[in-house]
């Protein structure tokens, strides 16, 4: 069980050399990565039973991998709370998403399926890396399969799209690699290992700088608004699978990518932009909102919709309780399955009229029960109906965000409550709903055993994780205890700097995020309020450095 | 009995379980309907139960908790999926499940030949579950649930009939509309929940600790924006100003759920949750004085509409939005008990006049459709003197139509006098109670006009209806009629388990036995009402008197206007709007409000955001991108002449290179 | 003073029938130019004392790779460039040429042009024999170099053949 | 007397003269002479420094310059035997298969 990470994360990759040498026959090639997938999901299911309801890393594994001088790179793994569930998201949707393209990938099979695991493998070491250099390895690895995905297996405007996707993402991911050596050299000789790097204590000004390029990569990949433009195009020309992963997975990369790296890293620079995130987060979820609701195209419209949802995640993780934390957590995984399901039934009346326009449809229902019932659960389940696992996710965001100093904030973005009903209700009204009209809808063929075969678990994910989400809650909270204190601890020991250091606007920021510190982390960090009141007398901000 | 009350929302999921999954199976529609009918019936039993155990037991001891798993637990947030029996969620369970049951029974009758019998049934047990979490939850979140799956099910009710694209538009502004408010009812919570944390340290969402902690929330301020949130969430769900437009576009649905849904239950959501936290509520008075003001205003506005319709069910639609703005009157004027009678009662008439008007429309439509005529079913100027074919729907809805215009003796009249009494007697709102009053009074003559008018219209006067058709106009079956008899039953004496006190004295002292049971409920809200009650109000038995007497005044010069226009004298109508016509046509427009919010939210929003994709996101965001881009390739561009292809460019190059490289070395 | 004035007639020569390789229009005339230079520079080495590299000189340019060349040049029957297409940027191209002789001759003024000193002097040229010293370097010291060199040219040889069979 | 500084400048002299061919003939064969030009101009550098510096290295390089030329002598006329099989020209403004 002690090399359980490795064994999940390289299962594809073994899968992708068993690939290419086996011959071009396509049934047995989709047959093998289908098995890939799934040995890798349940061989990630020992992860759930194994894990202990701890803040530590477990399952580390720490493995000096390359040295020269002073420059120190280990294989530094392992999985917390916060991690865990992306983890097994990850390889939950992989064979979904290997399924659904089924029969619509035709050509070039066995190296459609090759990108598939690759990415895996990429997305997988993105979640458990610990090591920094590490995780950007990763970082950049899902981009290549995922940059032919969308270019070679994509609808008409591909290429554009796929340069689209790499471009923007290359750029903030140069940026995470200068702040990364930064970070680095400022840390001193050793090697990338984050938690060595959560303790070294930058100060605020240069806090300042390396947020905002790591924050660029991650705000990228989110993608928060106005960095968002290349998602609608993405999705709309990459194959289903594509759009499935894209969605289900590589968007948390950034949303994790906060959590885990940007916050704890720089707590000073979080505190002076959280109102700035915030305010990009609730302009995300109204503008994208809107957007969608005049989109013709279904899948430009959910990718609108994810970019929505994701305004909500940011809301939750920024409002640094542990709700808002807990809910944005859920809600990436929520936004995984059912933002995943929705791209999958626009794949499923692609694959039939090969056309996404609205207007071409309406009135399947009465042409496709099976597919009709299942569309309005996701559309539901999108829309955050309690009941349905978006409307814990959402709620929770919600209301950590009500709890902490962003409640302006949070009252405007539950407007996209309301907004989130109108734009979906409104699609599945001229989608399912009228009169079968249309003679080419008239012929369609209700869902088959694949197809349902590939809903089913979703289906089934979207209510459990509504009715009873205490073990997902239950398994991040330590972890999540343990960043709001690694996040607030800096905050607090900013407010006795000189004003010198920070300027103004950032004591200005910083100081009711501190007096918030105590109800909101609750029982989380009982010793609070005595460290505030201990620091004016010797204060530890000064011996960090 | 308590302890099996999780019994009761399970039933109704049972029988959708098995309409929804194996329903498509079965086909026979007996054993569907059977299914479904039984489903809630059992609940409906097992309410009775809890009813007699509760009535059993004293009234300090009728407070019961049950928990039955822990839903989200956060840091210290905490909701169970737990149920709450009090005086008033049982009241209400008795309601919806009773109610239910005839009207699920109904539906067999009614439904019968459509196509998707088995998913109506499905929806409807779907919906009584909800409706029943709603009401029983003992948290905020346990109702939430209920509050949009309620929601949920309208929607899918409301869009039944999925091919008629009005049906579609309908369920879909039904559901934005209920948004619009659960938007409020989430800010409410939060505020509630983050004031009560922040400055008393209570985290919670569940009422029972709320009511505990209650003394803690001030008068006004925070409440005032909480309640005021939770009001939203009120006017979305029971179809108030400003959000009540999507209910008589909601008769587009099948008329049982127009009944269960639509004017028995669900809508009544809003009263039941200010009901439930009136403890909270009554510690702002400018929230009372708006729900007060907002449910005179829709109670006179909504009574307006309901006279000029033609559409047999838009006319019970608005008389339900009226009614319900009754009940907020009520709410508002802190007659909780007076609102939550009124409930019952109105679910009562209300479900037999929807029931009713089915059975006309069931009748109707069948001999229409057997004269292949094309002539509206539901339409009044096509119907009259159905009386004689239909005597049992006659008299069952004409109990009910007494009964909601307030004649003594019927169960309307009872709590509607109540709420009218009250809302001039409670000492809240000053000088309002009387202006509040008079609102009420006059949409209560209305009501009356309007609901004779349909009675009118419909069962009196010649039939209008096509000849042909004429003849094959009968009663419907029994098991449409069982239902009616029943509800007109209860429309008639319903309202004799609360009688005012007057009247109770003259009889020797009978007790009002329903505000009785509700007063644990009530009894906090009511202490904290003295907190800033003005002058004891006007209790006078006299002036009780009178004002009863007004009321029952007003109710007969209402009928007897809709018997002069309507039968004695049917030119006048016609005479009226020719001699009024712009009044005439914004009435029967609706005051053109569906066009004014289209004009206001609607369209502008579209506009908007057409704008923000292809004015921002194409133009200016995507142009930014696109023009770095274009600017990266056109200095490329520009730069690519420098690579002329030509060798001895290069060498000539290179040798230039190396010459300036070695030049600058040596001879620094 | 007589070593200077042959040293003087023999770097003319090379100097004019080097100027008359870029000058002359005709290919052949250029290669013959060539071969004049290369037989001057063959002299110079005898009066450098490495008379077996002046024979080698003699052998591999201007026999072997200067035949190559001859042959191609006929083999292909090319003609006297015309004018047009005779040569281009030459003022430019001279200027860079003149430049490059600038910096050498900068160069060779300031440089002290020193080396790794040896112990090789004429008389033990004469002594023991040009050959002897070179094949004595040449299979000791720089033995691997002389084996990749033969490398080199069976890889030169393979490839010209493919070229030259195959069509591009 | 003869000093090292004669041949240098020989050496310079021609290795310009080498060069400047390169830039301005376009006959492919000529630009090729030039560069064997140039490459004889530093072998008589090479030898001249040997000779001076009593060092018999400088001769051994020479010998694989020489390899060398041979060898690119060898590619290099194929190459434009290829070439005018295909072109029936070698003049270097015609190798343009990589211009735009």
């Amino acid at each position: 069980m002690d090399y359980i990470l490795s064994l999940i994360t390289f299962i594809p990759l073994a899968g992708v050399l068993l690939l290419l040498v086996m011959p071009r026959n396509n049934a047995m090639l989709r047959g093998v990565a289908l098995g890939v997938s799934l040995v890798t999901f349940i061989v990630s299911i020992g992860l759930i039973c194994e894990f202990k309801t701890i803040a530590d890393y477990q399952f580390v594994e720490n493995i000096p991998w390359i040295k020269a001088g002073s420059f120190q790179m280990n294989y530094h793994v392992g999985i917390d709370g916060i991690s865990l569930w992306l983890v097994i998201l990850t390889t939950f949707i992989m064979p979904i998403a290997i399924l659904s393209t089924w029969t619509a990938v035709e050509e070039k099979v066995k190296e459609y399926m090759i990108c598939l695991l690759l990415l895996q493998v990429g997305m997988l070491g993105a979640f458990i890396s610990l090591d920094l250099f590490l995780f950007y390895i990763f970082w950049e690895l899902m981009l290549i399969p995922m940059y032919f995905i969308i270019g070679i297996w994509g609808g008409k405007n591909r290429v554009y799209a796929a340069v689209k996707f790499f471009i923007y993402t290359m750029v903030g991911s140069l940026l995470m690699l200068v702040a990364i050596m930064y970070v680095y050299f400022k840390a001193g000789a050793g090697d990338f290992d984050i938690t060595r790097f959560y303790s070294i204590g930058l100060d605020p000004a240069t806090q300042t700088w390396l947020f905002l390029a790591f924050a660029l990569a991650f705000a990228i990949k989110v993608p928060m608004f106005p960095l968002h433009t290349w998602l609608p195009d993405a999705h709309t020309e990459a194959p289903t699978a594509g759009s499935v992963i894209l969605a289900a997975v590589l968007l948390k990369m950034g949303t994790y990518g906060f959590v885990r790296f940007a916050i704890p890293l720089f707590p000073d620079a979080t505190a002076r932009f959280t109102p700035l995130i915030a305010t990009l987060s609730v302009i995300g979820i109204v503008y994208a909102s809107l957007v969608a609701m005049m989109q013709e195209d279904v899948k430009k419209l959910v990718a609108y919709s994810s970019v929505a949802h994701l305004g909500f995640v940011m809301i939750g993780v920024f409002a640094l309780n542990q709700q808002g934390i807990a809910g944005g957590m859920l809600q990436m995984i929520n936004h995984g399955i059912s933002t995943g399901a929705l791209f999958l039934i626009v794949g499923f009346i692609y694959e039939r009229r090969h056309t996404r326009l609205i207007t071409d449809f309406g009135g399947l229902s009465k042409q496709m029960p099976i597919f009709a019932t299942i569309f309005m659960i996701v559309t539901f389940s999108s829309i955050g109906l309690p009941g349905t696992n978006g409307f814990v996710g959402e709620f929770l965001v919600l209301l950590g965000g009500f709890e902490s100093k962003l409640r302006v904030w949070t009252i405007i973005a539950s407007s996209g409550v309301i907004l989130s009903a109108v734009y979906m209700l409104w699609m599945f009204q001229r989608v399912m709903f009228g009169e079968l009209s249309n003679p080419k809808n008239q012929l369609l063929k209700d869902l088959n055993v694949r197809e349902i075969v590939i809903m089913v678990p979703l289906i089934v994910m979207i209510f459990v994780m509504g009715i009873y989400p205490k073990p997902f809650i239950d398994r991040m909270i330590p972890s999540i205890d343990k960043l709001i204190i690694q996040a607030k601890k800096t905050q607090v020991a900013q407010l006795v700097v000189p004003a010198s250091v920070i300027d103004n606007a950032a004591a200005v920021v910083a100081s009711p995020s501190a007096e918030h510190a105590v109800p909101a982390a609750g029982t989380a960090s009982p010793d609070m309020p005595d460290g505030h009141s201990i620091l004016p007398a010797g204060h530890p901000a000064g011996e960090s450095k | 009995m308590f302890d099996n009350v999780w019994l009761i929302p399970l039933f109704p999921l049972i029988g959708f379980l098995i309409n929804g999954f194996l329903g498509k199976k079965i086909k026979n529609e007996a054993i569907i309907g059977g299914i479904g009918t039984l489903a809630i019936f059992g609940s409906f039993l097992v309410s009775c139960g809890i009813l007699i155990e509760m009535i059993s037991r004293g009234p300090e001891n009728r407070v019961f908790e049950k928990v039955l798993f822990p839903w989200i637990h956060a840091g210290n947030f905490k909701a169970d999926m737990a149920f709450l029996l009090d005086p008033l969620s049982v009241v209400m369970i008795m309601v919806v499940t009773g109610v239910g049951s005839l009207i699920h029974l109904y539906s067999i009758g009614y439904m019968h030949g459509e196509e998707g019998f088995y998913r109506f049934f499905a929806y409807l047990n779907l919906f009584c579950m909800s409706m029943l979490l709603l009401v029983l939850g003992n948290n905020m979140l346990v109702m939430f649930i209920g509050w949009e799956g309620v929601g949920l099910c309208s929607y899918l009710l409301i869009g039944y009939y999925f091919h008629k694209k009005s049906a579609g538009d309908a369920a879909k502004k039904a559901f934005v509309m209920n948004r619009v408010g659960d938007f409020g009812f989430l800010v409410g919570l939060f505020t509630l929940y983050w004031w009560l944390g922040d400055n008393a340290n209570v985290w919670t969402i569940n009422f029972m600790e709320i009511k505990k902690a209650a003394h803690l929330l001030p008068y006004g301020g925070v409440v005032t924006v909480a309640t005021l949130c939770f009001f939203v969430g009120a006017t979305g769900k029971s179809a108030q100003i400003p959000l009540f437009t999507w209910l008589p576009d909601a008769m587009e649905g099948p008329t049982p759920v127009s009944a269960l849904i639509h004017a028995a239950t669900m809508v009544t959501a809003g009263v039941y949750m200010i009901g439930r936290m009136s403890f909270v509520f009554i510690k702002s008075p400018d929230t009372m004085m708006v729900i007060a003001v907002v449910g005179a205003a829709t109670a006179i506005f909504a009574a307006t509409i309901g006279t000029a319709q033609n559409d047999i069910k838009r006319v019970l639609a608005y008389s339900t939005v009226s009614q319900l703005g009754f009940m907020f009157l009520a709410m508002g004027t802190g007659a909780f008990a007076a609102g939550i009678f009124h409930l019952m009662t109105h679910a009562f008439f209300k479900a037999c006049l929807f029931l009713g008007s089915g059975s006309v429309i069931h009748a109707m439509h069948y001999a229409l459709h057997h004269a292949h005529s094309h002539d509206d079913a539901q339409d009044m100027r096509n119907m009259g003197g159905l009386r004689k074919s239909m005597p049992i729907t006659f008299i069952t809805f004409l109990v009910s139509t007494i009964a909601i215009s307030g004649i003594p003796g019927f169960s309307g009249f009872f709590s509607k006098d109540e709420i009218l009494w009250q809302a001039f007697s409670n000492p809240y709102h000053g000088g309002l109670n009387i202006v509040l009053w008079g609102i009420g009074a006059v949409a209560a003559c209305f009501t009356a006009f309007y609901m004779f008018r349909l009675v009118f219209m419909t069962f009196y006067g010649e039939s209008r209806i096509n000849p042909k058709a004429k003849s094959h106009l009968h009663e419907s079956p029994l098991v449409i009629t069982i239902p009616l008899m029943v509800l007109g039953f209860l429309a008639a004496v319903g309202g004799y388990i609360g009688l005012p006190k007057l009247v109770g004295d003259l009889f020797g002292g009978i007790p009002n036995y329903f505000e009785q049971w509700l007063e644990p409920v009530f009894e906090q809200a009511q202490e904290y009402g003295h907190h800033y009650a003005q002058s004891g109000g006007h209790h006078n038995v006299a002036l009780e008197w009178g004002l009863m007497g007004a009321s029952v005044v007003i109710a007969l010069v209402g009928i007897t206007i809709a018997f002069t226009m309507y039968v004695k004298n049917t030119e006048l109508p016609g005479k009226f709007t020719s001699t009024f016509p712009a009044l005439h046509r914004a009435v029967y427009n609706k005051w053109y409000i569906d066009e004014l919010y289209d004009f206001l939210f609607v369209n502008p929003c579209k506009a908007f955001g057409n704008f923000l994709w292809k004015g921002f996101d194409v133009l200016v965001v995507d142009g930014i991108v696109n023009g770095v881009a274009a600017v990266v390739k056109g200095w490329s561009s520009a730069f690519r002449y420098t690579e002329t292809g030509y060798v001895h460019n290069y060498a000539f190059v290179m040798a230039a290179g190396t010459v300036a490289i070695l030049g600058y070395y040596i001879f620094r | 003073m007589p070593e200077i004035l042959f040293f003087s007639l023999v770097a003319g020569v090379a100097i004019i029938s080097s100027i008359l390789v870029v000058a002359m229009r005709n290919p052949i005339n250029c290669a013959l130019s060539l071969i004049m230079t290369f037989f001057c520079m063959a002299t110079l080495y005898v009066m450098l004392d490495a008379p077996f590299m002046a024979a080698t000189q003699v052998i591999v340019y201007a026999g072997a790779i200067m035949v190559l060349i001859v042959f191609v040049i006929m083999l292909l029957n090319m003609r006297t460039e015309t004018s047009k297409n005779y040569v281009h940027g030459v003022l430019v191209s001279s200027i860079v040429a003149v430049l490059t002789l600038f910096v050498i001759s900068g160069f060779l003024s300031k440089s002290p042009l020193t080396g790794a000193t040896g112990d090789m002097t004429p008389e033990l040229v004469t002594k023991v024999g040009h050959v002897e010293l070179i094949g004595k370097a040449m299979f000791s010291q720089f033995l691997l170099p002389f084996e990749i060199t033969s490398i080199l040219l069976l890889v030169a040889i393979v490839g010209s053949v493919i070229l030259a069979k195959r069509k591009l | 007397m003869l000093s090292l500084h004669h041949y240098l400048i020989l050496s310079g002299i021609l290795f310009s003269i080498g060069a400047m061919g390169v830039l301005i003939r376009r006959n492919a064969i000529v630009i090729f002479m030039c560069v064997e030009l140039m490459l004889n101009a530093v072998n008589l550098t090479f030898i001249a420094f040997s000779r001076y510096l009593g060092n018999i290295d400088g001769q051994i390089f020479v010998f694989f310059v020489m390899t060398v030329a041979a060898a690119e002598a060898a590619v290099g006329l194929a190459l434009m035997i290829a070439f005018y099989k295909n072109r029936e020209s070698i003049d270097v403004e015609d190798i343009n298969l990589m211009k735009l």
